[in-house]
């Protein structure tokens, strides 16, 4: 019979003041196979885990139920320590008594100490049935992907490479750079982006260790870490790479005018394109959709001015496959289009911009060269109104978060307008001054102290033209009253929202994401820069809004996380797979058609039957390809595949537990 | 039928002089007027002990699991359902075609044995419930066929799920009420599983109580869960073929449970019929990722 | 285990997918958005785990509701896991219903990891359904008197 | 094309020529206008304010008879409009509002019959060719300032058009061949009561969109609300001395100008009950249309 002990922990008060934990330990000594029960204030604390590890030598135990929180918190923790005792690390079961129990019944402290009895009864009767098993150790190839080349894909990848790792930038647009190229400067420090971004852009093109597949997508992803089998969709460019010089030539020829992306359609970039100046590479691309020779076969100038003859229309799309043992998701954000809620009339009225729009007319490479002038009739604005919180913290507009970096990029800009018009009136309608960051408050200071920037706090309820000018109406929570100001220019701090095609990604990789479609880490605190899927990792503002430095950060700490992973040739791997019992498997082939990982094959095996050798075909596993999801378990009409750790008997007790 | 009978013994008698197969495994005449028993036929001259008549119900597919090692081929006689039984033990990957050789026949449906005990010889006997609604009378799947003008034309355009639909309209209780007193009789025989060809596993988790599944009383409560996990088993793959119902000892109507999954399977993820096309994707076997959503 | 009217609680069993609906319910308790205490729930490692034999299993042992919960489509951690569960459980309500089980009684719903204030409804939800409907007899193991 | 037709105490009263433009053009599009039988007031302002369940029965009834005679209502008042809206989202959205409604009006009433602006069944049911056919008089020299009311397109009554941005009338003029012009003040406030009790406040709510659509370059102003239209067309005189400004705008119906140019005689579309006078610019229309024919 299994010696089974049971520590119920108070976590503090989190259980202790719900579940009357002294009576469930109690409880437990009557379930069958118990022989040792205690509770305890910190069960996951050092001295916590000591009693564990002296309780199983002095009891001589050899199962162990944790009574406390969340297996997806400290069921490692508990693995770990029950192993330090000298136990298999996978005798130990947890039960659940704090997130499902005492947190959800504050106000039923009876009933949640029955319920946090009868889930260690569960957890007991499960754990009785618990097998030893032992991890596997699978490949691991040393290659990483990142996927998205902005700051955050190209710092992460920097980071790998560096630790000398070969890493595979595939970025969707024809350069890399990201959001971060169209900046113009970068708060606290008003450092020009272009300047700290371009080095890293060309240390990144030219680090042997790096490849980069630009105006490229990912495709399908398939395998798991450690073998990740990523099939990349390489973008015709229609312009053949080793040839192209990068001259210009053709760029400057060719006769279609078309509204610049990079520009925010401020101003006009050619058929084929590089999307600004110190784009990596530097090499064009034809935009096929605009293209005249696409379109009507006519026209091809490129192609005969081109020095080098790179110029191929005849360029495919381009699949190819390659494995991977990591993976690093940085595909960044885009603004909310704000043009959907017509208050402030974005769309309609010309003079309403965005921040990104701000940052190409103020960008020396910009299409106004860094004057701000006004789109709509290129005069220099004097009234310049700048609106936060557009979209964000708004559950109406669907975007219930603060989107983090719009109160320093528009104090930045203030101060830019400042520096650019000397006698501008600078108003910023704001709800709340968030500065977290090293500097971020002393720079909003010097932008209302030293560059006269007027705070108003309040919300702007409509815009609308009148002649020239903008009348912005709001109201000045402060002093009561509403404000009526007449703009030349009025600039939104739109939401930081998710990149459209975050959702499909999401479902390649098998990684989740929530409400607004930003990436969900493993643990907000513990891991923020990994996710559920093993061997994925995320870096930047596509796992939630963030500003230059975070992202940066992050791509260092999902950098190390993948050196880590790649700096072994083997990993070990959670032996929760499915196992087949072939005396009873009959070789129907049911499982093999369910298994998504396709890690399960029939193979043909000799036996005697009755007196003769007889070739038949059974289902088996293969323990690397097996990521544990059971569904083939429960396919197989005769129970003969099993998943360990969560076997059809361990989940039967479980039930059986919970009604005798 | 009778001279569709010598035909088949002259067929049978070729089959084993020339070797095609091993062994012919048809219908012969049982203890009664009104029962044709199977029978194992491997010498030639045994052949004379074949029949074809109206009380050939026994569908022949399953014996094939227990010759499924001998060398050489065997020869089976297959009715319309019989085939359809066939075609799933092939889908389950239970028996390898080329060992078989199929003789396919019309079946004009059989007598009610139940019935023919009781109104006696000479009366008008009536005919299965089963061949009564049966929709493939003529065999499918078959290496050749005899008595190929018997071939059935008129057949009902599809299933009769009237008795299903009576079932369902009643009310929770009422349905529970039915559900017990049906399986109240249950006596655990197994008859059911023994017989179905969509029941081919290697080993029966009823059979291992170490599976925990269930335990071996005799009551309500496990008599359903056998019965539920059954269904749940042969889902998209019972033929409808009715063998459980004749087999069982104490008369438990199975099929309601087999033909209300039937209905629902069709009704939610297409028409689907087993055992018709050896190639089809069982139903239960995949998925669509157009499935009907209930749960959102 | 006979039943007492009177003391009577409902008793109902989660079989909750690790990836999403169980996360689910871990957020449910960090936002300590409170439900009633009804609910044991017991974590697979997707919902395609879940065999209709534990449910079965679970009436048969005197639990008076089942839910079975997982990922929406296609955010399944294991890609295709749920899309298995979903076909499966919509033929085994409907059997279930067939046989005489109160609709209610066996429900599957998608909680996905980050819809706490769903959980908590769904709960909340079936539990008030299975304290009007009173404590499950059918399919259990004691005799059945109507 | 039938619809119960729910005038409102506007319509008999100050809204006059809205009424009588409404039932001439109706005539020559072929729409059948059912007045519905012994309609009552539908409480407007004054019930909301005084009580819930009355500012949604007096409405209810109007609207109970409609659906007894299975008829979606055409409403050419704003209030009205916006009263009926109010009520049908009220009787669909819970069944215990429902009963208590219908139990005060002593009549069935489900939501299942429409309440319809008669905007929007201009702009948007009757399909534009069968205006177009009709048109006798195309709107020349009319550069109109589509004024649609602070109620009319908010959330609650909307689903025919933006609240922040409409454009139904805008394009009904253009469909008439006049000319719209694109200005900011078409869903600002006229004001409403203030005009009457508290001049100083309505005044300059008046001025401002006055101002805003002269500065527009429209010649004249163009709205579906009689209390709109009361505001801009009555008071324009006392607003042009209380700010020593000249607008001399005058204020539509859009059913009036759809009359004119369905060729209908300006007297029976009640054009000369105006303010500020509306007839120079409808001679000026009929003039154009001469000119063209005889030249």
């Amino acid at each position: 019979m299994k010696r089974v002990g049971v520590f119920v922990c108070h976590c503090g008060t989190n259980i202790g003041a719900v579940v009357d934990c002294p009576q469930v330990a109690e409880k437990a000594m009557d379930f069958p196979g118990v022989v040792y029960s205690v509770d305890y204030k910190y069960m996951c604390s050092e001295p916590g885990q000591e009693m564990i590890k002296k309780a199983v030598q002095e009891h001589r135990l050899d199962r162990v139920v944790v009574a406390s929180c969340s297996p997806r918190m400290h069921e490692r923790t508990f693995q770990r320590c029950v192993e330090g005792a000298g136990l298999n690390s996978y005798f130990v079961e947890m039960a659940n008594i704090r997130e499902h129990c005492s947190w959800v019944h504050a106000g039923e402290p009876e009933k949640a100490t029955e319920k946090a009895m009868d889930l260690v009864k569960m957890a007991v009767a499960k754990v009785v049935k618990n097998k030893p098993l032992q991890k596997a150790t699978i490949p691991v190839t040393d290659r990483a992907l990142v996927i998205g080349g902005g700051i955050a894909g190209i710092q992460a990848a920097l980071d790998i490479a560096n630790a000398g790792h070969v890493v595979d930038i595939v970025e969707k647009e024809p350069s890399i750079g990201g959001k971060m190229a169209q900046i113009d400067k970068t708060f606290p420090t008003l450092d020009c982006s272009a300047c700290i971004l371009t080095p890293k852009m060309v240390e990144a093109a030219s680090h042997p260790n790096i490849n980069l597949l630009t105006y490229s997508e990912v495709e399908k992803v398939e395998g798991f870490v450690g073998n990740f089998d990523v099939t990349i969709k390489k973008k015709a460019r229609s312009v053949n790479m080793d040839v192209c010089t990068g001259c210009g030539l053709c760029m400057e020829k060719c006769p279609k005018k078309v509204d610049s992306e990079f520009e925010l359609k401020m101003s006009k970039r050619r058929a084929i394109y590089t999307p600004f100046p110190q784009a990596i590479p530097n090499k064009p691309v034809i935009d096929r959709e605009n293209c005249t020779y696409f379109n009507t076969g006519k026209c091809g100038i490129c192609s005969k001015v081109c020095p080098a003859g790179a110029v191929d229309y005849t360029q495919e799309d381009e699949y190819l496959t390659r494995r991977y043992g990591a993976i690093v998701v940085a595909i960044g954000f885009e603004l909310f289009d704000y043009s959907v809620i017509g208050e402030y009339g974005y769309g309609k009225y010309p003079d309403v911009i965005t921040g990104l729009h701000f940052e190409r007319l103020v960008n020396a490479s910009g299409p106004t060269l860094g004057k701000i002038k006004r789109p709509s009739d290129h005069k220099e604005p004097k009234n310049v109104v700048f609106i936060k919180c557009v979209g964000s913290r708004d559950p109406a507009k669907g975007k219930s978060y603060c989107s983090k970096a719009c109160c320093m990029y528009t104090a930045k800009h203030a101060t830019l307008v400042r520096e650019k018009i000397k006698d501008s009136n600078i108003y910023i309608f704001y709800m709340d001054v968030r500065t977290p960051g090293k500097g971020y408050d002393e720079f909003y200071n010097r932008t209302r102290e030293q560059y006269g920037a007027n705070y108003i706090r309040g919300r702007v309820s409509k815009i609308y033209q009148q002649g020239e000018r903008l009348i912005v109406r709001g109201e000045d929570t402060l002093l009561g009253r509403p404000v009526e100001i007449e703009a030349d220019l009025v600039v939104l701090a739109t939401a930081m929202v998710a990149q459209p095609g975050a959702g499909q990604l999401a479902q390649k990789l098998g990684i989740g994401y929530d409400k607004d479609h930003f990436y969900t880490e493993a643990h907000p605190k513990l891991a923020p820069v990994e996710t559920h899927t093993q061997g994925v990792y995320l870096a930047g503002a596509c796992q939630g809004p963030k500003d230059i430095p975070e992202s940066v950060a992050q791509a260092s700490a999902a950098a190390a996380k993948v050196c880590g992973l790649l700096s072994k040739r083997e990993m070990l791997t959670e032996p929760i797979v499915s196992e087949v019992n072939e005396s009873i498997c009959a070789g129907c082939g049911m499982c093999v058609a369910i298994c998504p990982y396709k890690a399960i094959e029939l193979k043909t095996i000799s036996e005697r039957i009755q007196g003769q050798t007889v070739e038949r075909q059974v289902a088996s596993v293969n323990g690397g390809l097996c990521q544990g999801c059971g569904a083939c378990t429960v396919a197989c009409r005769s129970a003969a595949l099993n998943l360990k750790h969560f076997t059809d008997q361990q989940i039967l007790a479980e039930v059986n537990a919970l009604c005798l | 039928m009778e001279d569709l009978t010598l035909v088949l013994r002259r067929t049978a008698k070729e089959i084993l002089e020339k070797g095609e197969a091993q062994m012919v495994i048809g219908w012969e005449k049982g203890a009664f007027w009104y029962s044709s028993t199977s029978a194992f036929i491997s010498k030639p001259e045994d052949t004379e002990r074949l029949i074809w008549d109206e009380y050939c119900v026994n569908n022949l597919a399953k014996y094939l699991l227990d010759y499924r090692h001998k060398e050489g081929k065997v020869a089976v006689f297959v009715k319309g359902c019989d085939s359809r039984a066939l075609n799933v033990l092939l889908q389950d990957k239970q028996l390898k075609r080329e060992k078989i050789l199929i003789i396919g026949l019309a079946c004009p449906g059989m007598k009610d044995e139940v019935e023919a005990r009781k109104l006696g010889r000479g009366s008008s006997i009536p005919l299965y419930k089963k061949c009564r609604e049966c929709r493939y009378p003529n065999a499918l799947n078959y290496d050749f066929f005899i008595g190929e003008d018997k071939v059935i034309k008129e057949i009902p355009a599809q299933d009769d799920f009237s008795e299903v639909q009576a079932l369902e309209s009643l009310s929770p209780d009422e349905k529970y009420n039915k559900f017990v007193a049906n399986y109240e009789r249950c006596l655990r025989c197994y008859a059911c599983r023994n017989i179905c060809p969509a029941c081919n596993c290697r080993e029966c988790i009823f059979d291992r109580t170490a599976s925990g599944w269930s335990s071996k009383a005799n009551n309500v409560s496990e008599n359903m869960f056998f019965a539920l996990t059954r269904a749940l088993h042969v889902a998209g793959r019972c033929v409808g073929c009715g063998e459980c119902e004749r087999a069982c000892p104490v008369n438990i109507p199975i099929m309601l449970l087999n033909k209300k999954i039937i209905q629902d399977i069709n009704a939610l993820f297409g028409e689907y019929e087993a055992g018709t096309d050896v190639t089809a994707k069982l139903p239960l076997g995949g998925f669509e990722f157009t499935d009907p959503e209930e749960f959102m | 285990m006979s039943v007492n009217e009177v003391t009577w609680q409902p008793k109902i069993l989660v079989f909750a997918c690790n990836w999403c609906t169980y996360a689910g319910a871990d957020l449910t308790g960090l936002s300590r958005l409170q439900y009633p205490a009804t609910v044991r729930i017991l974590r697979v490692p997707c919902s395609g785990r879940i065999n209709p034999q534990f449910v079965l299993k679970a009436f048969q042992k005197g639990v008076d509701a089942v839910l079975v919960a997982g990922c929406h489509p296609g955010d399944c951690h294991y890609t295709t896991g749920n899309y298995f569960t979903r076909r499966r459980f919509l033929i085994m309500r409907r059997l279930m219903e067939y046989v005489g089980l109160e609709p209610e009684r066996l429900q599957a719903r998608w909680i996905s990891a980050a819809e706490a204030p769903k959980f908590q409804q769904v709960i909340t939800e079936i539990s008030e359904q299975i304290r009007a409907l009173g404590p499950n007899r059918k399919l259990r193991d004691e005799e059945w008197k109507i | 094309m039938k619809y119960a037709y729910f005038p409102g105490c506007s319509l008999a009263t100050t809204g006059r020529e809205y009424d009588m433009s409404t039932k001439e053009i109706a005539e020559v599009l072929g729409i059948e206008l059912w007045e519905i039988p012994d309609w009552n007031c539908c409480g407007a302002s004054s019930a909301h304010l005084t009580d819930y369940r009355l500012a949604l029965a007096l409405p209810a009834r109007n609207m109970a008879i409609a659906e007894e005679a299975g008829l979606d209502v055409a409403i050419p008042c704003a209030a009205c409009y916006a009263r009926s809206k109010a009520v049908e989202a009220a009787v669909t959205s819970s069944e215990e509002t429902r009963e208590e409604i219908e139990e005060i009006i002593e009549r069935k009433y489900s939501g299942k019959s429409k309440a319809k602006a008669l905007l929007d069944i201009m702009a948007n049911d009757v399909p534009e060719s069968l205006i177009t056919k009709q048109v006798v008089n195309p709107l020349k020299g009319i550069r109109a300032a589509c004024y649609y009311g602070c109620l009319l397109v908010r959330p609650l009554n909307t689903g025919f058009d933006d609240p922040e941005d409409p454009r139904s009338m805008d394009k009904l003029i253009k469909v008439l061949g006049g000319e719209t012009v694109d200005w900011a003040y078409k869903t600002e406030c006229c004001g409403a009561s203030h005009p009457t009790t508290k001049r100083g406040v309505g005044f300059q709510m008046l001025d401002r969109i006055l101002a805003n659509a002269k500065e527009a370059g429209a010649n004249c102003l163009v709205t579906a609300c009689p209390l709109c239209l009361n505001n801009l067309d009555m008071r324009q005189g006392q607003v042009e001395k209380a700010y020593q400004k000249k607008y001399g705008l005058p204020v539509y119906y859009f059913t009036e100008l759809m009359g004119l140019a369905f060729g209908i005689e300006p007297a029976k579309l009640g054009l000369n009950k105006h303010f500020v006078d509306a007839m120079p610019l409808v001679q000026e229309v009929l003039k154009l249309k001469s000119g063209r024919e005889s030249a």
